[in-house]
């Protein structure tokens, strides 16, 4: 249900694993890596994180949301390690029976996963690393779902 | 009593470290141990005087500066989480 | 860029045709055919729709979502014809920056598109149709975009 | 003038019929047209006397009571959407 991985993913495959009789609505979030940063052109990502606590914090959000709102299947995937530019960073599933609750848990667990999860990004320009900064917009995110 | 110290992130590469064993006099909150560790002064004051802003998570979880550390904690220091 | 199809769709490919470069975050909104009706258990449904209008009616539904947020790629997929339960019925794709442009465009695209798009559903029974009744809260919830 | 009525879903086969050329004596609403089809009795008034929900659009595009229908107008009838 929750994976941390330096693999890519198929979504189509994720989708395909979560069916079920009833599933109505199934939402999707996939974050890429983006080529423009404030410092110029990113060619790749570093993603770390810190072990221990990234699953635990991964499943205390996805019970938040299932304990929220009725849902049929969820699914997380965070990638690690280096990343090129475009390539895929995590991918969020939220399968329900109305599209409703699937929309929203999928938001929620993305807001809670921005600013609670442990993962810290490094963008690369011209071979020079950067951390990257944390973005107010997404501590205010989450104060929607208090 | 001893605790285990992890950073993270520009914390790790700041202090050219990943973890660290803290022998720790007594129980105490976060907000006492981040006044400990600035006390080494230099980069760690840098890092830990209040004027970066911190997480802090105890035993793999989120703590607060009221938090209590305790013998044998895993006590984690590290920026905004910047994933997703 | 919208396509009324019989056949199925693959998300993956759909995703694939969508990269660019500055892409942050895509989110994707699925429906399927869900087994259980008020009626008993579902085995197929039909989707009837006024084909010179669709298409319009769709395009109509994308522009103002382009209108709105600044999105960097839209897919709407709509199935007509008879479709087994489980299968997929639409698919709805947003590309974007940033998340938040992202899930609420979908989110919009779908409410939209299940009060303003002439589809209609029938549900079959132990071989007997029935058409699916309007839900008042598809209608209540387009009013959150005015 | 002559105008095209379809109908679709649940309307097209309680009519038996998707569509129909209609003669028209001169412009006017959709409400109006609407009272035109009721008065044909039996199952026309059962769709058009207003006991029903009824969408309408002309020429492909949403129309409300107050719009107006003119020569060579496609006039669709058809019960709320359910489609997504």
């Amino acid at each position: 249900m929750i994976s941390i991985q330096t693999q890519d993913f198929n979504i189509e495959d994720e989708i395909r694993a979560l069916q079920a009789p009833n599933i109505g609505a199934i939402v999707s979030f996939i974050g890429l890596v983006r080529e423009t940063a404030s410092h110029g052109r990113v060619t790749a990502i570093e993603l770390e994180h810190y072990p221990a606590m990234t699953q635990r914090s991964l499943e205390d959000i996805v019970a938040q949301a299932n304990a929220r709102w009725p849902l049929m299947g969820v699914r997380v995937i965070h990638r690690i390690g280096y990343l090129a530019a475009s390539e895929q960073i995590v991918l969020v599933l939220v399968a329900s029976q109305h599209r409703a609750a699937a929309f929203e848990s999928a938001a929620f667990i993305m807001d809670y996963l921005k600013t609670q999860a442990p993962f810290w990004k490094k963008e690369y320009v011209d071979g020079v690393g950067h951390w990257v900064e944390a973005k107010t917009t997404d501590s205010s995110a989450i104060d929607r779902w208090r | 009593m001893t605790i285990k110290l992890c950073f993270f992130a520009r914390f790790r590469e700041k202090l050219a470290m990943g973890e660290e064993t803290y022998m720790l006099a007594a129980s105490c909150s976060v907000s006492e141990l981040l006044k400990q560790l600035a006390a080494r002064g230099e980069v760690w004051s840098s890092l830990f005087d209040g004027s970066q802003n911190v997480l802090v998570a105890i035993n793999q979880e989120m703590a607060t500066l009221a938090s209590v550390v305790t013998d044998g904690d895993e006590v984690a220091f590290f920026p905004p989480v910047t994933g997703g």
